[in-house]
C-alpha cells in the first residue's frame, strides 16, 4: 500500500460524519421540520402511454386541510432549448415534462399533479380526488419492438440522430452512434476462431434505501430555498432553474445527507413541484416519495440487447471485434449506450473494432445512471464471449485476457490512446490471489472471472480552507458526500498541510456558500475535489510562508514547508504554532482551490466468483467472491474496500435476482423491496477485496476514482462460473432460479 | 503538425480519410484550417465559437473542458468524442 | 369518535413521552413527525427494509408496521437512546471503527438489530448474524464490514461482562 | 391511509362486541393487514387490537393434551419456546422463516392463516400437524381442521363478527416427525415460490401414516390426501417417497405470476415434497427424550 510515501494517506481514520450517523442525528432530507411546513403528495399516471385530455382538481382543492394543488399548467412554458445537463443533452420541454406531464404521459407512474396539505394522509386522500381524463395509447415496452418502423411513437417530434446529425426521420431511436478502429473485415478474415452471441438484460434499479425527497420554501423575497437528497447541489440548482425559468441566483439548494444514490439522484424530480406548491401555499412544503414511486417513477437503468462478435487467432490473439448494442432509455432520450460502448472492450488491445450503438425510447421510466452506467450490461456480454473463446482455445481465462490486455498507448474503441493504466496489474493480482489458486471440488460447482472498466471523469470543483487559531483548519467543499469523500478529501488536505485527518473539519456547503462544484458522480469526487483541496492547501501554505517570513524577517522564498513544519536554516515552526500567530502577522488565512481537470485516469476492476448450483431447483449459491480494483492511490483503504464491496453486492444482485417484472400492459408488478429482490445479509458471502495501486499520472496524490468500476464484472463472472458448474451458458439477466432450470431443461432436450 | 482523427460518421466529408495532419496551435485553428480543405466539416462539430452540445474534444487522450480554446502541440493527437458523465 | 386524536402515554429512551395521534399514524410517523426523533428512517413503509426498526418492550420491531396508538404503556428504545451521555455505545463505536457505516440511512436499524441480537445471543456465529440482520437492507456496504462490526461489539461486550 | 378508529379490548366478549360493528377488523401483528390497507387492498373503519386478550395470546405445551396456541401469539414466542421447539420443530422452524426478525416479533400464525395467502408458509405445517382451529362468534364456538379454513386467495370460512381464537395441536406421537421446506430466490425476506410440508408416523420402520400439504401452488394451501394415503403401510425408501412426491406434483395447480412460473413451481413441488418427506422420516427415526 502507499503507507511508505505518505503519513495520512493510506490510513483508516474514523469518518468525520460517523458519530452523527450512528446516533441518528445525521439530517437526511425527510428529517426536515420547518415551522408551518406542509406535506406534499404526487398523483401519478396509471397508464404507460396516454394522452391527457383534461385534469379537474376542484374536489382536491376543496378537501379540508389542502392548501395548494399544481399540475403542468403551473409550470412556465418559455421557448424550448437544448440543455447540456449532467444526465445528457436534451430539450428543456422534455426535462419539464418528466417533472409534471403536460399533454402526454409516457410511463406508468409519470407525475401528473401534486397536492400540499396539513398532513401526508390528507394530501394522499385529496390527490385521489383529482380527476384525470386519459386517452390510453398503445405502449411499446421492448427495445427491439420500439426500433421497428411500425412501432407506436412516444415523441412525434423526436428525430433520430445518426452520428450526431438529425436525420429528419420520426423514430423511437433517439441516437445511433458508431466507433470504427482499423479494418474489422480484414481483422475477421485473419481470425481462425470467431464466436458471436446475443445477450439480453432487463431494467434494474439502483436500489438506494432513502426515497427521493424535497422540501422547498418560496420565500416572500422571491428566493427559493430547496433542501433535497441530491448528488449535486449545483447540477440540481441548474436543472430547477431551467424548469422554473428562474435565474440560478434566485435558488439556494442545500444538499442533505444522502441515503444512497449510485447515479439515481442526479436528475431532479420533486424539487420544482415542491417549489410550485410552496409558492401557491405561501408555506414550506416537504414531499417524500413512497417506495412504489421510487421504483416506478425515478431513473432505473436500461434493459439492453447486445450482440458481440469476437475473432481470435489460434495462438489466442484477438484480431477483430464487432458489437451491436441497443439500450432502452425509457420515456426520454437520456442514453447510456455510449458509455457502454467505451467500456465494453476497454480491457483489451484489439486493432480492428466496429461498434454500432442505439439509444431507444420506450414507455418506461426515463433511465438514469446506475454506477458505471451502461458498462455492466456491456461487460456481461463481452466478458462471456471472451470466456467462451478462452475455453475453446484451451487457455486459462486470465492468461487469455493478459495476452490481449490493454496497456499504456493501446487505442480504445473511440480512438483515444490510453495513458498509464492498471489493467495488467489487476489481472496479475487476480491470477496470484489465493482465491484463484484454491481448489474447488464438489458437484455443480464452478469458478468464473471477468474484467470491468470505468473511464472516470474530472470536471470542476471548488474548495476553501480557513486556518483556525488552534492549528486546525475548516475545509468547505461543494461535493455531496456519497461514499465517505468528506474524509478522503480532508485526508488529502491534511497530507498537504502536514496535519492529522481529525485536524481538518470538512463541511459540504449549499450553493450560496461555496464555488460551483460539479455533481458527485463518475467516480470524480475524491479525484477532482481532492485535487481542489490540495490546491487550496498550497494557497494556505503560500500565505503561511509569508507570515513566517514576516516573523523571521526574511523573504518568503527562503521559507520551506515540509511535514507540517515551516523551516528556514536553523529556525522552524510547526503549523499549529504559526496558526496561533496569524492575527498578529496580518489576520485570517483562507486558501482557495478550484480545478477543472480534463479527463481522469480510468479504473479497472476484476472479479472472481465461485458458485454452487442446485440442479433440482436452479438456485445459484455464491460460495466465494473476490473483487480486485486499481485505486491509483488508496486514500482511505477502508472506504475503498467499502466501495468495492458495495459495487460487488449490487453487481451480484443484478446478476441473480433483480429485475423490473412488467405486466404485458407495462405496469411494474414488483415495485416493493419484498419482490424487487436486492441481496440481504444472508444472500452474500464475505466479500474479499484486493486494492491495486498504479498511480494516476496527473493527480497530486495519484488518485483514481474507485466508486464505479467494481459493479461491472460480477454478472459476467457469475455467468462464467455457472457455465463451469453446470455446463450451460446463460445470456440473459437476471440468472434467477427459473431461468437456470429452463437452461438445464433445454440442455437435457 | 498535429493529427486530427475524423469520426467515422464524418469521414464521408473528408473523402473517407480517418485522420489528417493539420496546421494549428489551438483546436479552433485546426477546425478553421480543416474547413478550408474539407468544406462542411466545421459546422458538423462546432456552432460559431463553441463545440456542438454533445461533442467534446480530446487532445492526447485527455477529454478537454476548454473545447475550441484547448491548446494543441505539434505532435498532438486530436479526437472528437461524445460528452460523458457518470453515476 | 371519528376524527378524534388518541392520547398515547409511552416511555421513549427511558423518558416518559406523551403525544396525541390519529390511529392511522404509524409509530414511525409519531416518532419522527411528532416527537422529532428522526433517527428511525422510512425506507419502504411496508416492513421490507428494516430502516425504521426500534426496540418495543425488548423486541426489535419495524416501527412502520406498528400503530402509534399500539405503543400505549409500552417502552421504546430508538437509536437516539443508545449512547450514554457523551460516550458511544460499544456497538456504535464498532460500526465506526470497522467501516460498517457508509451513507448511514440503514445504520440506526442495523445498530438496534445488533443490540437486540447480542442481548439474546452474546456470541453469535457469522450465519446467525447474517440471518438476524437479513430484514435490514443495506445497499452501500455489501454487509461484510457490518458483520465484522457485530463480531467486534460482541467481543467487547463479553469483556465488559467478564 | 383512510381514517379508522382503534380499540384494544381486554376480554374476548368485549372484542366480539366490537367486531360486530360495521367495518371492524381484528388486528394482531398487523404485518400483513397494515401493508394491505396502505395499498388500498383492504379497508377498515375500526381496528380491534387482539394483543391484550388472554385467550388469543396463550402458549401452553402439555405432553398429554398437546399444544394450545393463541391466534395472536407472535412468531418469536413460538421459536423461543424450548419445549415447543423440541416437540414441534417444524412449527418453530416455519415461525423463523416468516419475513425477518422484526416481522417475527409481531406476525402471528393466526394472522398468517386469516390472511389466507396461497403462499402462506405456516398453514401447510399446521395442516400436516393436524391443527384444529378454534373459532368463536355471534353464534357461539366451533372447531375445524386447518385444511378447511382457507376457501380462496385471501378468503376464509370466518363469518361476520367471527374470530379465530387459536389452535390445538395433538401431542406428537413417538416415532413421528414433520418438516417444511420452501423455495425462495432470496435466502430471507421472500415469499415462497413453492412450499411443501410433510409429517410421517413410523411403526417398526414402516410408514404408518403420512400427511403432505403444499404452499403457493393452488388457490389455498393444499392438503394432498392421496399422496399421504399412498405412503401408509409402505417402507420409507426413496422410491416410495419419490412416488408420493410425484402424486403431490400432479395434484398441484400452480399459476405463473411475478414470483414464479407454473412450470418451475410444478417441478419444485416434486423436489420439495421428496426432501420434506426425507427430513420428516429422519426426524421420526430420531429417538427423542
Amino acid at each position: 500500500m502507499s503507507q511508505r510515501l505518505y503519513t495520512v494517506i493510506g490510513t483508516r481514520p474514523v469518518r468525520h460524519d460517523g458519530a452523527d450517523k450512528v446516533t441518528g442525528r445525521a439530517q437526511f432530507g425527510a428529517d426536515i421540520r420547518l415551522p408551518g411546513m406542509l406535506y406534499g403528495h404526487v398523483l401519478r399516471s396509471p397508464h404507460p402511454h396516454a394522452r391527457i385530455r383534461r385534469i379537474d382538481v376542484a374536489k382536491a382543492e376543496a378537501f379540508p386541510g389542502v392548501l395548494a394543488v399544481v399540475t403542468a399548467a403551473d409550470l412556465p412554458e418559455g421557448p424550448d432549448r437544448l440543455l447540456e445537463l449532467v444526465e445528457g443533452t436534451l430539450p428543456l420541454s422534455y426535462v419539464r415534462a418528466n417533472v409534471l406531464a403536460r399533454d402526454k404521459v409516457l410511463y406508468k407512474g409519470h407525475a401528473v399533479a401534486a397536492v400540499a396539505a396539513v398532513s401526508p394522509h390528507v394530501a394522499e386522500e385529496a390527490a385521489a380526488l383529482i380527476e384525470v381524463d386519459y386517452e390510453p395509447l398503445p405502449a411499446v415496452l421492448d427495445v427491439l419492438e420500439a426500433m421497428r418502423e411500425d412501432a407506436p411513437l412516444l415523441h412525434p417530434d423526436l428525430r433520430m440522430r445518426e452520428f450526431g446529425e438529425p436525420t429528419g426521420k420520426p423514430s423511437n431511436v433517439a441516437d445511433h452512434f458508431r466507433h470504427l478502429l482499423g479494418d474489422p473485415e480484414q481483422g475477421f478474415r485473419e481470425a481462425e476462431l470467431i464466436i458471436e452471441r446475443e445477450f439480453r438484460t432487463v431494467m434494474v434499479h439502483q436500489g438506494y434505501l432513502e426515497p427521493q425527497n424535497a422540501t422547498a420554501l418560496w420565500n416572500q423575497d422571491g428566493r427559493v430555498y430547496v433542501w433535497t437528497s441530491t448528488q449535486g447541489a449545483f447540477s440540481a440548482r441548474e436543472a430547477i432553474a431551467w424548469v422554473l425559468e428562474l435565474p440560478v441566483s434566485r435558488l439556494c439548494v442545500a444538499p442533505m445527507e444522502v441515503g444512497g444514490a449510485f447515479g439515481g439522484k442526479i436528475r431532479i424530480y420533486l424539487e420544482p413541484v415542491a417549489a410550485l406548491l410552496s409558492k401557491k401555499a405561501g408555506r414550506p412544503v416537504k414531499i417524500v416519495m413512497p417506495r412504489r414511486d421510487v421504483f416506478e417513477a425515478t431513473g432505473p437503468t436500461p434493459g439492453t440487447c447486445i450482440r458481440v462478435r469476437l475473432g481470435t487467432r489460434r495462438d489466442g490473439r484477438i484480431t477483430a471485434a464487432q458489437v451491436w448494442m441497443a439500450y432502452e432509455t425509457g420515456a426520454f432520450p437520456s442514453g447510456q449506450c455510449g458509455f457502454g460502448a467505451l467500456c465494453i472492450l476497454a480491457p483489451y488491445d484489439i486493432p480492428n473494432v466496429l461498434i454500432d450503438g442505439y439509444d431507444v425510447v420506450v414507455n418506461k421510466p426515463s433511465t438514469a445512471p446506475y454506477r458505471a452506467p451502461g458498462a455492466t450490461q456491456a461487460a456481461f456480454a463481452a466478458e462471456s464471449v471472451v470466456d467462451e473463446l478462452a475455453e475453446r482455445l484451451g487457455m486459462d481465462p486470465i492468461e487469455f485476457r493478459l495476452m490481449n490486455a490493454a496497456r499504456e498507448g493501446t487505442r480504445r474503441a473511440d480512438g483515444l490512446k490510453y495513458p498509464r493504466i492498471g489493467c495488467v496489474e489487476v489481472l496479475e493480482a487476480m491470477r496470484n490471489h489465493p482465491h484463484y489458486r484454491a481448489a474447488l471440488e464438489g458437484p455443480h460447482r464452478g469458478r468464473g472471472v471477468a474484467m470491468g472498466y470505468w473511464f472516470n471523469i474530472g470536471w470542476y470543483s471548488s474548495c476553501t480552507i480557513s486556518v483556525n487559531p488552534d492549528g486546525t483548519v475548516n475545509l468547505v467543499e461543494g461535493s455531496v458526500d456519497l461514499s465517505g469523500t468528506r474524509t478522503s478529501i480532508a485526508m488529502q488536505a491534511a497530507e498537504a498541510l502536514g496535519l492529522r485527518a481529525d485536524q481538518v473539519h470538512p463541511r459540504v456547503a449549499d450553493t450560496d456558500s461555496i464555488g460551483p462544484t460539479a455533481v458527485t458522480g463518475g467516480s470524480r469526487t475524491t479525484f477532482a475535489t481532492g485535487w481542489a483541496a490540495w490546491e487550496a492547501a498550497q494557497d494556505v501554505i503560500r500565505q503561511m510562508k509569508e507570515r513566517a517570513a514576516l516573523l523571521w524577517e526574511i523573504g518568503p522564498d527562503q521559507v520551506e514547508f515540509e511535514g507540517g513544519v515551516f523551516r528556514s536554516g536553523e529556525r522552524s515552526m510547526r503549523f499549529e504554532e504559526l496558526a496561533a500567530r496569524l492575527e498578529e502577522t496580518g489576520g485570517p488565512v483562507v486558501g482557495r482551490g478550484t480545478v477543472n481537470p480534463s479527463s481522469a485516469g480510468g479504473s479497472f476492476a476484476g472479479a472472481i466468483a465461485d458458485v454452487e448450483v442446485d440442479p433440482e431447483t436452479g438456485k445459484v449459491n455464491l460460495l466465494r467472491f473476490t473483487s480486485v480494483q486499481d485505486a491509483g492511490t488508496a486514500i482511505h483503504p477502508g472506504a475503498v474496500e467499502g466501495q468495492m464491496q458495495g459495487g460487488s453486492a449490487q453487481g451480484i444482485g443484478w446478476a441473480l435476482n433483480e429485475e423490473y417484472h412488467l405486466s404485458p400492459e407495462g405496469t411494474m408488478l414488483n415495485s416493493s423491496l419484498l419482490d424487487y429482490r436486492e441481496p440481504t445479509a444472508l444472500d452474500l458471502p464475505p466479500l474479499e477485496t484486493v486494492i491495486v495501486e498504479t498511480p494516476e499520472p496527473d493527480h497530486p496524490f495519484g488518485v483514481r476514482g474507485v466508486g464505479e468500476a467494481n459493479i461491472v464484472p460480477p454478472p459476467a463472472a457469475i455467468a462464467n462460473a455457472i457455465y463451469r458448474a453446470i455446463g450451460v451458458r446463460l445470456r440473459r439477466l437476471p440468472m434467477k432460479p427459473s431461468a437456470v432450470m429452463e437452461a438445464l431443461w433445454s440442455k437435457e432436450r | 503538425m498535429p493529427t486530427v482523427f475524423i469520426p467515422p460518421a464524418l469521414q464521408a466529408l473528408t473523402g473517407g480519410r480517418a485522420s489528417l495532419e493539420v496546421e494549428g496551435g489551438t483546436v479552433r485553428e485546426l477546425l478553421d484550417n480543416l474547413e478550408q480543405a474539407w468544406p462542411g466539416l466545421r459546422e458538423r462539430l462546432a456552432e460559431g465559437d463553441r463545440l456542438r452540445p454533445h461533442v467534446r474534444v480530446a487532445v492526447d487522450g485527455k477529454v478537454s473542458m476548454l473545447g475550441l480554446l484547448e491548446r494543441v502541440g505539434p505532435g498532438s493527437e486530436v479526437h472528437f468524442v461524445a460528452a460523458v458523465s457518470g453515476g | 369518535m371519528k376524527g378524534q386524536k388518541v392520547r398515547v402515554r409511552t416511555t421513549v429512551n427511558g423518558q416518559p413521552a406523551e403525544f396525541l395521534c390519529e390511529p392511522r399514524q404509524s409509530l414511525l410517523e409519531c416518532l419522527r413527525e411528532i416527537l422529532g426523533l428522526t433517527g428511525a428512517k422510512e425506507g419502504c413503509n411496508d416492513g421490507n427494509c428494516g430502516a425504521c426498526a426500534v426496540i418495543l418492550d425488548k423486541r426489535l420491531v419495524n416501527s412502520c408496521l406498528v400503530l402509534g396508538v399500539e405503543a400505549e404503556g409500552r417502552e421504546i428504545t430508538t437509536i437516539e437512546g443508545l449512547a450514554q451521555g457523551s460516550q458511544l455505545h460499544p456497538i456504535q463505536r464498532a460500526f465506526l471503527e470497522q467501516g460498517a457505516v457508509q451513507c448511514g440511512f440503514c445504520t440506526p436499524g442495523l445498530i438496534l438489530a445488533t443490540k437486540a441480537l447480542l442481548d439474546r445471543l452474546p456470541d453469535p456465529s457469522e450465519l446467525e448474524i447474517r440471518r438476524w440482520l437479513a430484514n435490514h437492507l443495506c445497499r452501500c456496504t455489501g454487509y461484510d464490514k457490518v458483520v465484522r462490526a457485530v463480531r467486534q461489539a460482541a467481543a467487547e461486550l463479553a469483556e465488559v461482562k467478564a | 391511509m383512510k381514517w379508522f378508529d382503534y380499540a384494544a379490548p381486554q376480554s374476548l366478549p368485549e372484542a366480539l362486541e366490537l367486531l360486530a360493528r360495521p367495518g371492524a377488523r381484528p388486528l394482531a401483528g398487523g404485518t400483513d393487514l397494515l401493508v394491505q390497507m396502505r395499498a388500498g387492498q383492504r379497508q377498515a373503519e375500526l381496528l380491534v387490537d387482539l394483543k391484550r386478550i388472554p385467550e388469543l395470546n396463550e402458549l401452553q405445551c402439555d405432553p398429554g393434551r398437546g399444544l394450545r396456541l393463541g391466534a395472536a401469539v407472535p412468531c418469536c414466542r413460538i421459536y423461543e419456546d424450548a419445549e415447543l421447539r423440541r416437540r414441534w420443530p417444524a412449527l418453530a422452524e416455519v415461525a423463523e422463516m416468516i419475513g425477518g426478525v422484526p416481522i417475527q416479533s409481531r406476525a402471528s400464525l393466526g394472522g398468517n392463516l386469516c390472511n389466507a395467502a396461497p403462499s402462506a408458509d405456516s398453514v401447510p405445517v399446521l395442516i400436516v400437524l393436524r391443527a384444529a382451529c378454534r373459532l368463536v362468534g355471534p353464534s357461539g364456538e366451533r372447531r375445524l381442521p386447518a385444511e378447511d379454513f382457507c376457501t380462496g386467495p385471501g378468503q376464509t370460512v370466518l363469518g361476520p363478527g367471527e374470530l379465530l381464537v387459536g389452535f390445538d395441536l395433538p401431542p406428537p406421537e413417538a416415532h413421528s416427525g414433520a418438516a417444511y421446506l420452501r423455495f425462495t430466490p432470496r435466502n430471507e425476506m421472500d415469499i415462497a415460490v413453492a412450499g411443501a410440508a410433510a409429517a410421517v408416523g413410523l411403526r417398526d420402520g414402516v410408514i404408518a401414516w403420512a400427511r403432505i400439504a403444499l404452499a403457493a401452488v393452488a388457490p389455498t394451501p393444499l392438503l394432498v390426501r392421496e399422496a399421504g394415503e399412498f405412503l401408509s403401510g409402505k417402507p420409507a425408501n426413496s422410491e416410495n417417497l419419490q412416488a408420493a412426491a410425484e402424486l403431490a406434483r400432479s395434484a398441484a395447480r400452480p399459476i405463473t405470476d411475478l414470483r414464479g412460473t407454473a412450470e418451475h413451481r410444478r417441478h419444485l413441488v416434486g423436489v420439495l415434497t421428496r426432501r420434506a418427506l426425507e427430513k420428516a422420516v429422519a426426524r421420526a427415526r430420531e429417538v427423542r427424550a
